[in-house]
């Protein structure tokens, strides 16, 4: 059976695959077009293993329909008498050693993937001066947000992930009250953030977001962490390595920033009476916030991961983080503002900004 | 489902070496008995003589084994072939065991901190 | 007391207590049989209260709270209290049948195991009217299971842990029954292939309920009683629930689909009139499942870190599954092979099953691949692979042997053309619903999400798995109807209703009386009651005693207390985190019920009693007419 | 049945399973033990994974804690008690009732005996500050021990029962398998404590 099927066959049905199931998704969250050498890989063993399925349903498929048609008590007459059979060892060889077969084919490439993901020792190599050569990120997931710190580089963001195209990042992954999951669909798959220790993997990043229909890649909890664990969403933006050092400067120099009680604006007021004791405006600093780090909250794309980024929806937000996203660790913590004070504040938040 | 009984007397020679082999057989549960008193004392013995840890643990450990072999097979009587179904209820016990140690080798391997 | 079960017109209440007290076989298959279409009927709709609210995107239909109370609700109802008690009805009413005995081993804890389970259920079922379901998925993650407040999570432990107690009871009881009350001639290599499979899922039973058990009961004290196994503040660790519930939860699917294995060897060789093919490896097919079934337990948690090496061992080893049930699908495939098919009802849903539970098992072996896995992991894709596992393997049996063995557990007959219509609504709807779902994995859709935003690509498919879903429940609908109409019909009054029937189980006459077969039956070889047609013999069977006096175990009211007892103790323990003064007492009233009826079970001497052979006889002629059971 | 009785010459020679009500009780009472294997392995599995684990800066450890002579004692107990429930067993099989109640007896004293050290130890754990809600270790740690002492509680019970019950009845096929696989069950007692004593205390004090 194997061996009728040459090896352009299996290729062009490899093809004919990738073109039916790339023709699903949208290309900032489908596994389907996955951008960068993890997700390309997971997908590359997608095709092999649907291949093979594809190969044994066919194949039990048709020998199921075969016999069945030849075997139509309508057909034969209602006092056919079959022949009572007990059984046959050759075909049980067959079909106990083929598909053992199959499935050390498809052992090899997931053992040798299994253990090439789990690699990450090069997270703790060093240059000469002591410095980290690769990227290192620490996600904190937390209920239903996600914080995202540099500890290399000193600062600390939240909700959306900046990260360089064409390298290894890895990353620290850990959850803070409950168990959630990381996964960024369109470049690889997920890991749990464990409560009670530090997950570690890498990622590589294929290609700029910026391209892409909000310019980020959509990024999922895919863990059931409580009722609002569908909005649990982040996004990621890539950008290439000098345009990442860039944001990394614009971020450090935001060192010490804060809102002022004293402010004359009744946004950054407001914001620093009720506000500034769980979101921080400066992005230097390490996790362990209350709430999500809101430095660069202007240039975000969505407003709590899942509302539209607009003054409207952030007033809504502000008004009733209830009614956004039941049991979230925002609501009821900071006092009856007036409509005045939400659209003052608002207007300060979305002013946040280290983009020009 | 009967318990209906049928009185069937043994004959005397029957009844005679039944006696005696039951007899045999407690005598020999007894020197197993000392068997297991003794593993015992030797578990204690190497803890309190305090030898390397490398040492002890395996050796203790194997000292648990034998002793609960011999609980099994005699005080519980698994040795009893002629006992009914001995032979799917020691399938079972073992297949049990394998699953008892798979569980203790992942929880002492793959739950960290 | 036996006289009484020939006269079939008994007032309510008679029947009622005959039913609460009884620990026959047959009763409490049926009992099991209507409990689990409760319960299937319950979980079904939450299943499409859930597709209803996923139908469009950013939905709210139904909040997010009671999404997750309804997905957790649907998971848990769907396999511990449906398709557990369902094919618990079947084991029930078809193995003593199939072995030629009298009853189960120990009938009064077959009481109590139906009792327990049904007690359970409805404890966990009031939730819904006390404060709130639980709602952590059926996995019931410690840390998320910590966390949730109110007392969804606590009925959840204590329900399962009560109805669990009850499998724990009947799997053994399975075990010993097969093991020690086989007839006379019938060898473990002559047991019909359901036999065997409830065998290995009583095994599988035994060995993977303790955990849950334990996992339970830690995950208890953590949250009534502070205690900290899973608080890592504390030093607990949320990992070990994960272990604990996977090391039940996996061997649980195969528990499941092990008896549906079975029921489709009884059906495809009546109607392909031909001899199971390869019977001894279907056997050892079964046996390797059962084994290999305990060692795989950490696919499920591929995701969660536990290195390379862990997920490369139990990738293979889960790999490894394919081929025994590879084995069997070839089995089944070469039983039709040159058969007589006829395609009734029954057969229908077999043919469906093949290529489905095939389709569902293929991406099984996906998912083993780990690195794979990484991708797929709580995604859609699962949610397709296990429906498609559990819909297309376990549902398609239930129905199929509900119509396959109803004549033998009712005396009637379901209609054939209601049937088939019902089986091509829910087939259909059944591919619709779930073949989707795989693409929407794959597009990055996570599962238990009570609503997703409409930018994602993910609408149409999501559209059409619901409608796939209605289609679904008119399918259920009218299976009940057609259940509901069967009860109006006529009785059958006949023996071996498909004309083709193989095992012991087709030998006898229906109604069957409470005793069974009236003198026990020799079995002279595989497909015992086959062998008889075929050798001509007029009586069905030989028998191996003489007819004589027949000995039966005395009803008892004993297992319904003691189910209350755990049921009022349950109570206690739930309400004792609130400081609530009267928790403890009532726990210990529950437990003091409990334990005097264990009490007074074990004082008094419960030796049964015997039918003598002039009320066999009489019996006989009151349900066959003149001759009796010829 | 009930009103004949049997003779030691008239008693078959596997009377606990001459019956097949003997015989289920027999393959049901190891199907139990089967299961109860599995339970002992979580429990056990779990004890070892949380051992010596709690709050930060937790005073306890198994080294600090466990005291050998009363571990040891307390395996002597339940160790003869084994024995002398072989001995009841003995008797069973040689039709002498009164030598089962005594054997039996005394394996209920033994195991009494061993439960009450078991709770003054538990006792003096509680005293020392080392509670149920203490630590994970602690919750871990009276779990196993305390399932095997629930194990010893029933099957205490279950023996006194089986010695009251009868006391007037004498030896039959109905209540001889009951006897015999409540010993079944006290041996699978005994059987789990040489894990607890090797396991939690020996290796506990190993630290
Ligand atoms: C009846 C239930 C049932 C059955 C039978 C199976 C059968 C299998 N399952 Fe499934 N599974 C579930 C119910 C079931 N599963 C459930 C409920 C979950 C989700 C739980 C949750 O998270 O809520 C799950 C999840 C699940 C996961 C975890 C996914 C994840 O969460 O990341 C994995 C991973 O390996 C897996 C694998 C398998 C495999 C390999 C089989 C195999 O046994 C399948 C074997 C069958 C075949 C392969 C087809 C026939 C074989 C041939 C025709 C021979 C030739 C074949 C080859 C060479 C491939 N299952
Ligand atoms: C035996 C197991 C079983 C069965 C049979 C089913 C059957 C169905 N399931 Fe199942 N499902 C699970 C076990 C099962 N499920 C499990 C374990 C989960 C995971 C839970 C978790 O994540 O924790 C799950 C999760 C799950 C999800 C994912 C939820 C999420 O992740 O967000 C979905 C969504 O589509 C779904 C849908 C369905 C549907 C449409 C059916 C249909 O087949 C149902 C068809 C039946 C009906 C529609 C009933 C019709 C009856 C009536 C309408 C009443 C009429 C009554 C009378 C007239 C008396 N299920
Ligand atoms: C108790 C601490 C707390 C206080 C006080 C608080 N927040 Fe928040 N905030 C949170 C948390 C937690 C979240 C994340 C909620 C989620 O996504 O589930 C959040 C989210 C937000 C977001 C969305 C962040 C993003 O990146 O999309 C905004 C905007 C916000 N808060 C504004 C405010 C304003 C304005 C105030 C004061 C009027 C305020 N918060 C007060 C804790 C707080
Ligand atoms: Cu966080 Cu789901
Ligand atoms: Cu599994």
């Amino acid at each position: 059976m194997m061996k009728g099927l040459k090896k352009w066959r299996l290729f062009s049905l490899l093809a004919v695959m990738t073109v039916f199931l790339s023709a699903c998704g949208e290309e900032y969250i489908t596994t389907l077009k996955p951008t960068g050498a993890v997700g390309k890989e997971q997908f590359n063993l997608l095709l092999f293993s649907i291949a093979i399925m594809a190969l044994v349903t066919i194949v039990v498929s048709v020998l199921y329909l075969y016999a069945f048609m030849k075997a139509r008590r309508s057909k034969l007459g209602e006092d056919y008498m079959p022949k009572q059979v007990e059984g046959s060892h050759t075909l049980e060889v067959i079909w106990t050693v083929i598909p053992i077969i199959l499935l050390l084919i498809l052992a090899v490439p997931t053992l040798i993937s299994t253990y090439k993901f789990a690699d990450v020792k090069a997270m703790d190599e060093v240059d000469e001066e002591g410095n980290k050569t690769a990227l290192t990120v620490n996600v904190t997931a937390k209920l239903y947000w996600w914080e995202f710190e540099y500890p290399e580089q000193g600062i600390v963001t939240a909700q959306e992930l900046v990260v360089p195209t064409d390298e290894k990042v890895y990353f620290n992954l850990k959850a803070a009250d409950v168990k959630h999951s990381f996964w960024i669909p369109a470049v690889g798959g997920k890991m749990d953030t464990n409560v009670e220790n530090v997950n570690k993997f890498y990622l590589e990043f294929g290609k700029e977001s910026a391209d892409l229909k909000d310019g980020v890649f959509y990024g999922k909890c895919a863990e059931l962490c409580g009722p609002s664990h569908a909005l649990m969403d982040f996004k990621v933006k890539v950008l290439d390595r000098d345009g990442f050092n860039d944001w990394v400067a614009a971020m450090q120099a935001t060192e010490g920033q804060t809102a002022s009680a004293e402010s004359t604006d009744l946004g950054e007021q407001t914001f620093a009476n009720s506000c500034l004791m769980c979101h921080a405006v400066s992005g230097v600093g390490a996790s362990g916030a209350m709430g999500p780090n809101l430095t660069t909250f202007g240039d975000r794309n969505r407003v709590a991961g899942v509302l539209e980024h607009s003054k409207e929806s952030l007033e809504n937000w502000v008004k009733d983080p209830e009614s956004i996203k039941p049991g979230n660790l925002m609501t009821g913590k900071y006092g009856e503002l007036s409509d005045e004070e939400i659209s003052a504040v608002a207007d300060y938040i979305m002013g946040l900004s280290i983009e020009e | 489902m009967g318990h209906d009984t049928q009185f069937q007397a043994k004959s005397k020679k029957q009844y005679e070496y039944d006696r005696h082999h039951n007899a045999v057989h407690m005598r020999k549960q007894v020197v197993n008995f000392a068997i297991m008193i003794f593993l015992t004392f030797l578990a204690f013995a190497v803890v309190v003589a305090d030898f390397s840890a490398y040492f002890i643990k395996p050796v203790i450990l194997l000292l648990a084994g034998v002793q609960v072999v011999l609980q099994l097979y005699s005080f519980m009587h698994m040795d009893d072939k002629k006992a009914s179904h001995m032979g799917v209820i020691s399938t079972f016990v073992w297949f049990g065991a394998v699953i008892a140690f798979t569980m203790f080798l992942t929880f002492l391997t793959i739950i960290w901190w | 007391m036996s006289s009484a079960a020939v006269t079939n017109n008994k007032g309510f209440g008679a029947t009622l207590w005959d039913y609460l007290t009884t620990v026959d076989h047959k009763k409490l298959g049926v009992m099991y049989l209507f409990a689990g279409t409760l319960f299937f009927a319950i979980a079904g709709f939450e299943a499409l209260l859930m597709r209803l609210q996923l139908m469009i995107p950013n939905n709210d239909f139904v909040s997010a709270g009671t999404f997750n109370e309804l997905l957790t609700m649907h998971g848990t109802t769907m396999l511990f209290l449906a398709a557990t008690p369902l094919l618990f009805g079947f084991m029930n009413a078809v193995v003593p049948l199939q072995i030629g005995a009298r009853d189960v081993a120990f009938p009064f804890l077959n009481s109590l195991g139906f009792w327990l389970f049904f007690l359970g259920a409805i404890f966990l079922h009031l939730s819904f009217f006390l404060g709130g379901a639980p709602d952590a998925g059926w996995t019931n993650y410690a840390s998320l299971a910590l966390y949730s407040p109110g007392h969804g999570i606590d009925f959840y432990v204590l329900g399962l842990q009560i109805s669990g107690a009850g499998t724990l009871i009947s799997g053994i009881n399975f075990i010993v029954t097969i093991i020690t009350m086989r007839a006379p001639g019938m060898t473990f290599m002559r047991m019909p292939l359901f036999t065997w499979t409830t065998l290995i899922t009583s095994a599988l039973i035994t060995f993977a309920f303790p955990p849950l058990t334990v996992g339970l009961f830690l995950m208890l004290v953590d949250r009534m009683f502070d205690a900290n196994f899973f608080d890592h503040t504390m030093g607990g660790n949320t990992i070990i629930w994960e272990h604990l519930f996977w090391i039940f939860g996996h061997p649980e699917v195969y528990i499941l689909v092990l008896p549906a294995f079975g029921l489709f060897s009884e059906i495809i060789p009546v109607f392909a009139r031909k001899r199971l093919f390869g019977y001894s490896s279907m056997v050892f097919a079964t046996i390797l499942i059962g084994f290999l079934g305990f060692m795989v337990w950490a696919h499920h948690m591929f995701t969660t870190g536990l290195g390379a090496t862990a997920n490369a061992i139990f990738a293979v080893a889960t790999m490894a599954i394919a081929v025994p049930t590879g084995m069997k699908v070839f089995n089944w495939i070469m039983t039709i092979w040159g058969g007589s098919v006829k395609v009734t009802v029954p057969m229908l849903y077999a043919l469906g099953f093949i290529p489905s539970f095939v389709a569902g098992g293929v991406t099984g072996v996906m998912q083993a691949a780990a690195p794979l896995d990484y991708q797929l992991h709580d995604s859609y894709f699962i949610v397709a692979h296990f429906h498609y596992v559990i819909v297309g393997g376990i549902v398609t049996a239930i129905f199929g042997s509900m119509h396959f063995y109803w004549p033998i557990m009712f005396n009637r007959a379901l209609s054939e053309k209601l049937g088939v219509w019902t089986f091509w609504i829910f087939f259909i709807g059944f591919h619709c619903t779930f073949f989707i779902q795989h693409f929407l994995g794959l597009m990055g859709m996570p599962r238990r999400v009570f609503t997703y935003q409409a930018d994602q690509g993910w609408d149409l498919f999501n559209f059409i798995s619901s409608i796939g879903a209605i289609l679904m429940a008119i399918g259920v609908v009218l299976l009940v109807i057609n259940i509901i109409i069967t009860a109006k019909s006529k009785p059958l009054n006949c023996r071996d209703y498909w004309g083709d029937g193989r095992s012991l189980e087709w030998a006898i006459k229906t109604p069957v009386p409470f005793y069974n077969f009236k003198q026990t039956p020799l079995v002279r070889g595989y497909d015992p009651y086959w062998l008889e047609k075929h050798d001509g013999n007029k009586e069905g069977m030989i028998y191996a005693e003489p007819l004589g006096d027949i000995h039966m175990p005395n009803n008892s009211i004993l297992p319904l207390v003691m189910s209350i007892g755990m049921f009022v103790a349950a109570f206690g323990a739930l309400y004792h985190p609130d400081g609530k003064a009267w928790a403890i007492p009532v726990l210990i009233l529950g437990l003091a019920i409990t334990v005097g009826a264990m009490i007074v079970r074990s004082v008094k001497d419960d030796l049964g009693f015997h039918v003598h052979v002039e009320e066999i006889v009489a019996t006989e002629e009151h349900l066959y007419g003149n001759g009796g059971n010829k | 049945m009930e009103e004949t009785k049997f003779t030691p010459q008239t008693w078959p020679d596997k009377a606990e399973q001459a019956t097949l009500e003997g015989k289920n009780k027999f393959v049901g009472i190891w199907i139990f033990i089967c299961s109860d294997i599995t339970l002992f392995a979580s429990v056990f599995a779990t004890y070892l994974s949380l051992k010596d684990k709690g709050p930060a800066g937790m005073e306890f450890s198994a080294a600090s804690l466990f005291e050998l002579p009363l571990a040891f004692v307390m395996t002597m107990l339940l160790l003869t008690s084994s024995l002398t429930s072989v001995y009841a067993m003995y008797h069973l099989k040689n039709h002498n009732f009164k030598g089962v109640q005594i054997w039996m007896s005394i394996t209920v004293l033994l195991g009494l005996g061993f439960l009450a050290l078991e709770i003054y130890e538990f006792y003096h754990y509680v005293h020392i500050g080392f509670g149920y809600t203490q630590s994970a270790f602690s919750s871990a740690f009276f779990t196993l021990v305390g399932t095997h002492g629930l194990h010893v509680v029933i099957g205490l019970v279950w023996i006194v029962c089986l010695i009251v019950r009868n006391a007037k009845r004498g030896l039959n096929l109905y209540n001889a398998p009951k006897y015999y696989a409540a010993s079944i069950f006290w041996h699978f007692i005994d059987v789990i404590w040489v894990f607890i004593f090797t396991v939690v205390y020996l290796m506990g004090v190993l630290g």
